[in-house]
């Protein structure tokens, strides 16, 4: 790896100050999952400084409270969300997606924070924040801005961050009675890959029909792709197969994705229906039993 | 998933009992490998050790055109750069690696790039600086300019008309003649003929015809190639080094250097897994000749993506398999066609291959062809039973194919072509006793053949061969004074090695496993040792420790002889204890006379050389699998949901690392089965080659691997037949005839990936 | 006599017969003998006094690493086989 | 070019400070500046788990952990498992049921096992496999590891009952 320097700021001010600085030749550290293995990789070559997040205290909080919701430091490490049983309950797929990120020793570092920035299209957790409504909350040199999750990434490895802002934390809603949540994504194997394709969707139930609904995609699109269309199609619909291989089918439509070592573009899109046909199957099951 | 059944999980199926070989010690270097003293290639250390780092082709296929070194040498920590010219010319000669054999200019020019890269990885210089980053950055300085040249990445590519010529001098040799005196990527060609193919299939009344194909897949061993070397300011060369055979290591760097084998001492370190691809010297070399230009020591390490790109992968091929039958399940005839890819030099495991195809059927009538073909992709090296898993994934279906044609049993099928002790095999040669019955009976007897399926879940069957290798082997035992053995071996152990030689001795001394200690010592401490491969290591150098302890006892004998003032005839040595025949009085233990050594004689010490034989001793080892899947029809992706391994040890002298080699090489099979691959890209990139993407299965991926040891001794003193390969050669077309059975989709390709599974379903409906 | 088994693609030096007996108490005598019987087989098998890499010969079902010094007896079956790349 | 950076740490129970260079990894620092070689390199991109060590009481892979990020952390690795001259029960374990083959991933396993026992002291197979899937292991197939792991949390319960 070239030379770079490690810097360790204690408040978001002075982390964005460094940020503003280096003008994009530096970047926050969080679990280093994917930084450091970048850095490795020669893909930020123009990068000589790392900016620990981990010393930064809005970083690295949970904060919840049953009627304002859940905010998630951005380096706050995926076993500490799975780890918190208030959590667990109230936002199933974000407890989908920590534990199926890695493996137990990725688990221990890799954030949602990062994988957020990372912004790869295959990132596992962001389409179940998208399912969860979540807004991104970003500290800056001109002080702070509010981004929705779906519109954060622009493309792949970009985002909205913009020179000297750097993602603070992620804000959740609570959840209202009848909703239910999952992240389900497939791999080849049973662990420690990346998505072949991953779909994200939340339901809010009202007895047996659809009230509204969220459905997001992993790896089929250039980022992470937020079907809205899917939400206005079959709210007020009822929670039957014929609704959920209409939602399947719409994914499959909604999805441009690419062939490449991991699945064709055929693979892709037929797995976009299978996997959002399973995945709002449970995320009704869980708004039943939170009704 | 449940570890608790109604029937045992690891079955052995005796022979014969002995006091020490059979059970279970544990291995003499364990304590080191579980509190992590154990050091491997990459451990190694030394006062003013520099780090290497190898620059390599970006290209596929190039002529180099130059390369400009200076502006690395320049950086300050860079102690050494080298390239091809810091290599002396070598002479047209061969190293023979124990099985592999390749012609020093192949092994120097794929050490380091002659004049041309013949795939992306391929080295072209190398760096010594003081630290790692330093010599990394470095290589990113050397200047090389290519001329890139179309490459061609598959045996059906390379054999056209026409394709990318990777060697201009080429040309294809048919047994010592060469076809035609045009280049050609075809190396050789082979054919093996039995009886006569065109009655045999007139005979037939069912006949099944395929063809298959399989990509490139890595042994995958955990532990990146590492070697380090110190050019003495005598002359001397000593080379620590991660190697399966430190001697052929140390003959071939010194063939690549053209030095004396006297003047390169190999010191093999703790090796962190091969199957085959630790056969081979890539760095050796380099690390030499950087240490000699830079005056100190220096390491070099690859990275994963070196281990992927520019070692030793195993090759994809191109197979057809015909079989004909009679309606009562006789085999009438036997016919494949087998095209492997060689890597950038000549030398695929095709011939293997050839050999093991139909090894299990004793067929009056078979034609095998073999094609050895050179693409632009890394030179192939081993890989657990090298060939025999491509052609046994394209035999394998065809029977099962066959089987369900005729409507028999597909184990019943087998058994009524089994091959069996005087069999000839379609190569010629004649099988002496082998197991091949035994462990298809134990397969229809297991409680799994029998056992109801799932919704989605189907089973298969299938059964592979692999050789027991001899060659040589030398061990040096000496008594010590409380009753203990040192026992000296030349065989790297890459799998509790150790542990098993050092029975056999301990077997015949009579003492127990733990008295023995046993150590693998450098090229300048015991005799001539080939490699830990070919399935010979318990056999063969626990053949020799056999010997060596022989050599103790008649020795021990002899003393007792003179203590005892008797004759040497008169004197027993049973389980450890010296009785006179004449007295009973006069007996003594094996500690006992240990510590009157001193003061009777000296020092009593054994040694032996054996030269086991060739390729084929003792009859070599089958292995079969009964293996249950169940695919996910909206997906594609199958589950191993119960696995089990039957093979032919002889005798499994400690049977928990035999049925350790049986698992490993099973889910070596089921990774090379479902997801292993080389995923090419089309400028011949390997767009893969990290652990992430190269899909090796985790333990969450696998069930329990249910075991059977069949016992059918071969000739070796307690009966051993290596154990470490045939168990990689059925999984593949196992898996894939229970692909079948669950899904009616005949799987003619490797892996059986999801997206595979798919595109065949979606041909299909 | 050992029984020498010719392989396919070199049965024209033999005019097509697939075993012969040839006499010889080791590989190289056998071979000698081959080749004043059927000449053209040396230069096939053999290059500098040593069996060519790309060959290994098979006696009595072993593949022998000892080639040309190889011990042959009278009821012996000899082969010649494509040597083993890339073996284990 | 700017300096080195000087850590303090706890490493296996003692004080350690060293000099990092930021580019350089925890493992890098273990095995080549501390002289602990017992964490293994792998792939150097967390997908191995050969180099797992335990961090202020959860596993990482050192690979993908900086040296300087280890300023004021407690860190277990394969060289401080064992009690003294007594090996842990899991290293034990590992030995008796045959868990290793070559031994390359067997620290990064042991490290694991023992970190998963601490935190469940009586796992399911499925909750073993799903915990260690983070460690590839080339040579046994994992049976015997499963089967260690599963010994090794009979002998602690045994123990501490």
């Amino acid at each position: 790896m070239h030379w770079i320097d490690f810097t360790s700021p204690h408040s978001v001010r002075e982390a964005v100050e460094l940020l503003n600085d280096a003008n994009g030749s530096a970047r926050v550290l969080a679990g280093g999952t994917d930084l450091l293995v970048q850095l490795r990789g020669g893909r930020f070559d123009d990068v000589n400084l790392v900016v620990d997040g981990k010393n930064i205290p809005e970083l690295n909080e949970i904060t919840y409270d049953p009627e304002g919701g859940l905010t998630l430091g951005a380096a706050v490490p995926c076993y500490r969300i799975y780890g918190n049983a208030a959590i667990s309950r109230a936002y199933p797929g974000l407890i989908d997606s920590a534990s199926l990120i890695g493996g137990t020793q990725i688990q221990g570092r890799a954030s949602f924070g990062g994988n957020l920035c990372n912004s790869t299209p295959s990132g596992d957790s962001i389409p179940a924040m998208i399912a969860h409504s979540a807004v991104a909350n970003i500290e800056g040199p001109d002080g702070h801005r509010h981004v929705a999750v779906e519109d954060f990434c622009t493309g792949p490895g970009s985002n909205v961050l913009g020179r000297g802002e750097m993602l603070v934390s992620i804000s959740f809603p609570a959840p209202t009675s009848g909703f239910g949540a999952n992240y389900m994504r497939f791999i080849p194997r049973n662990e420690m890959d990346i998505a072949v394709a991953g779909a994200g969707t939340s339901v809010v139930l009202d007895g047996d029909t659809i009230k509204s609904a969220r459905v997001a995609l992993a790896a089929v699109a250039p980022t992470p792709l937020y079907v809205s269309a899917i939400g206005d199609a079959i709210a007020g619909k009822p929670a039957n197969d014929d609704t959920l291989a209409e939602a399947g089918q719409m994914a499959k439509d909604a999805a441009t994705p690419i062939t490449d070592m991991r699945g064709t573009i055929e693979y892709r899109k037929h797995l976009c229906d299978v996997l959002t046909r399973r995945s709002l199957q449970i995320a009704i099951d869980r708004a039943k039993e939170n009704a | 998933m449940t570890t608790t059944t109604d029937y045992e999980r690891n079955m052995i199926l005796s022979s014969q009992e002995y006091n020490v070989v059979g059970t279970r010690p544990i291995r003499h270097d364990g304590a080191d490998k579980v509190t992590g003293r154990a050091l491997y290639g990459a451990d190694f250390d030394t006062a003013g050790l520099l780090h290497g780092k190898v620059l390599r082709s970006p290209h596929a296929h190039a002529n180099i055109v130059s390369i400009d070194t200076s502006a690395a040498e320049a950086l300050p920590g860079v102690m050494a750069v080298v390239t091809f010219a810091d290599f002396p010319q070598v002479s047209d000669g061969t190293v023979d690696f124990g099985e592999e054999i390749t012609t020093v200019h192949d092994l120097q020019s794929n050490i380091l790039a002659r004049h041309k890269v013949l795939y992306k990885g391929h080295a072209v210089a190398a760096v010594a600086a003081t630290n790692a980053h330093i010599a990394e950055e470095a290589v990113k300085l050397i200047d090389v300019e290519y001329e890139t040249l179309p490459s061609v990445m598959t045996v059906q590519d390379a054999m056209v008309d026409g394709a990318p010529i990777l060697h201009e001098s080429m040309r294809t040799n048919e047994l010592g003649a060469t076809v035609d005196d045009k280049p050609s990527n075809v190396a050789q060609h082979f054919q093996h003929v039995k009886g006569d193919i065109d009655a045999g299939f007139g005979e037939a009344d069912v006949i099944v015809e395929r063809e298959f194909n399989t990509v490139t897949v890595h042994q995958g061993y955990i532990e990146p190639h590492a070697a380090s070397a110190f050019w003495n300011t005598d002359g001397r060369l000593h080379i620590w080094c991660s190697t399966q055979g430190a001697f052929p290591a140390r003959d071939a760097t010194a063939e690549v250097l053209r030095l004396p084998v006297s003047q390169v001492r190999v010191t093999p370190m703790e090796i962190g897994g091969g199957f085959g691809g630790k056969i081979p010297v890539y760095l050796e070399p380099v690390a030499a000749m950087l240490s000699k230009k830079s005056g100190r020591a220096v390491k070099l390490v690859m990275s994963r993506a070196d281990v992927f790109e520019a070692s030793g992968p195993t090759c994809g091929s191109n197979m057809k398999v015909k079989i004909g039958a009679k309606h009562d399940g006789t085999i009438t005839a036997m016919q494949s066609y087998l095209a492997f890819e060689a890597g950038a030099y000549a030398g695929s495991p095709v011939g293997a291959g050839a050999q093991c195809v139909f090894a299990a059927y004793d067929v009056e009538n078979a034609v095998i062809d073999g094609y050895d073909v050179v693409v632009n992709k890394p030179k192939t090296a081993a890989y657990r039973a090298p060939g025999a898993p491509n052609a046994a994934f394209a035999c394998e279906q065809a029977v099962d194919e066959l089987a369900i044609k005729l409507g028999m049993d597909p184990i019943d099928l087998r058994l009524k072509n089994a091959s069996v002790e005087g069999t000839r095999r379609p190569d010629g040669t004649v099988f002496p006793r082998i197991g091949c019955v035994e462990v298809l009976e134990a397969m229809k007897n297991h409680p799994h053949y029998s056992a109801p399926l799932g919704e989605n879940q189907g089973r298969g069957v299938a059964i592979g061969y692999w050789f027991n290798v001899g060659f040589e082997s030398a061990v040096n035992i000496a008594v010590n004074a409380d009753g203990t053995i040192t026992l000296v071996e030349g065989s790297t152990d890459i799998g509790g090695s150790r542990a098993s030689i050092a029975m056999q001795a301990a077997e015949v001394l009579g003492i127990p496993a733990e008295s023995v200690r046993p150590s693998v010592v450098d090229t300048d401490s015991v005799g001539f040792t080939a490699v830990t491969g070919g399935s010979r290591t318990t056999y063969a150098t626990g053949w020799a420790a056999y010997d060596a302890a022989m050599d103790v006892k008649q020795k021990m004998i002899e003393r007792a002889a003179t203590i005892w003032d008797v004759d040497v005839d008169s004197i027993e040595m049973e389980n450890g204890v010296l009785q006179s025949a004449s007295d009973p009085e006069l007996n003594m233990s094996f500690s006992d006379l240990a510590a009157q050594m001193g003061g009777t004689g000296g020092p009593i010490v054994g040694t032996a050389s054996r030269n086991a034989g060739g390729m084929g001793v003792g009859g070599g080892s089958f292995a079969g699998n009964i293996v249950d899947v169940e695919v996910d029809p909206a997906t594609g992706k199958t589950e191993v949901a119960r696995f089990t391994v039957v093979q032919d040890a002889g005798k499994a002298i400690h049977p928990s690392y035999v049925e350790g080699q049986m698992q490993g090489g099973s889910v070596q099979g089921i990774g090379w089965a479902l997801n292993e691959e080389y995923y090419m890209t089309d400028d011949g990139t390997m767009a893969n080659s990290t652990l992430l993407d190269y899909r090796m299965p985790t333990s969450l991926d696998l069930p329990m691997i249910d075991t059977v040891i069949v016992e059918v001794p071969s000739d070796h003193p307690f009966g051993v037949r290596g154990v470490g390969e045939a168990n990689i050669v059925p999984p593949t077309p196992a898996i894939a005839n229970a692909i079948h059975s669950a899904t009616n989709i005949r799987m003619e390709r490797l892996p059986m990936s999801p997206v595979a599974i798919m595109e065949e379903t979606w041909k299909q409906s | 006599m050992a029984t020498v088994f010719v392989p396919s693609l070199m049965q024209s030096l033999t005019d097509g017969k697939t075993r012969v007996q040839i006499p010889g108490a080791t590989v190289r005598q056998v071979i000698n003998n081959l080749e004043s019987e059927y000449p053209g087989f040396k230069a096939r098998l053999v290059e500098d006094d040593r069996v060519k890499p790309n060959i290994s010969v098979a006696v009595d079902g072993e593949v022998t690493p000892l080639g040309m010094l190889e011990k042959v007896n009278d009821d012996s079956e000899v082969h010649f086989l494509p040597a083993i790349g890339g073996g284990a | 070019m700017p300096g080195k950076t000087y850590v303090q740490t706890r490493i296996n129970g003692e004080p350690v400070d060293f000099l990092a260079e930021p580019r350089q990894s925890l493992l890098e620092c273990l095995r080549d500046v501390i002289g602990l070689t017992g964490s293994k390199e792998g792939c150097n991109d967390g997908n191995c788990g050969a180099c797992t060590v335990e961090m202020d009481g959860r596993i990482v892979t050192s690979c993908l952990v900086l040296g300087v990020e280890a300023e004021g952390s407690d860190i277990t690795t394969i060289e401080g498992i064992a009690e003294g001259s007594e090996l842990h029960p899991v290293q034990q374990a590992f030995l008796e049921n045959a868990a290793l083959q070559c031994g390359i991933c067997t620290p990064g396993f042991i490290v694991a096992t023992k970190a998963l026992l601490d935190h469940n002291p009586d796992p399911t197979e499925h909750e073993i496999r799903f915990w260690l899937a983070n460690n590839l292991c080339r040579c046994t197939g994992y049976d015997k590891i499963v089967r260690a792991v599963q010994d090794a949390a009979s002998r602690m319960q045994e123990a501490s009952a």
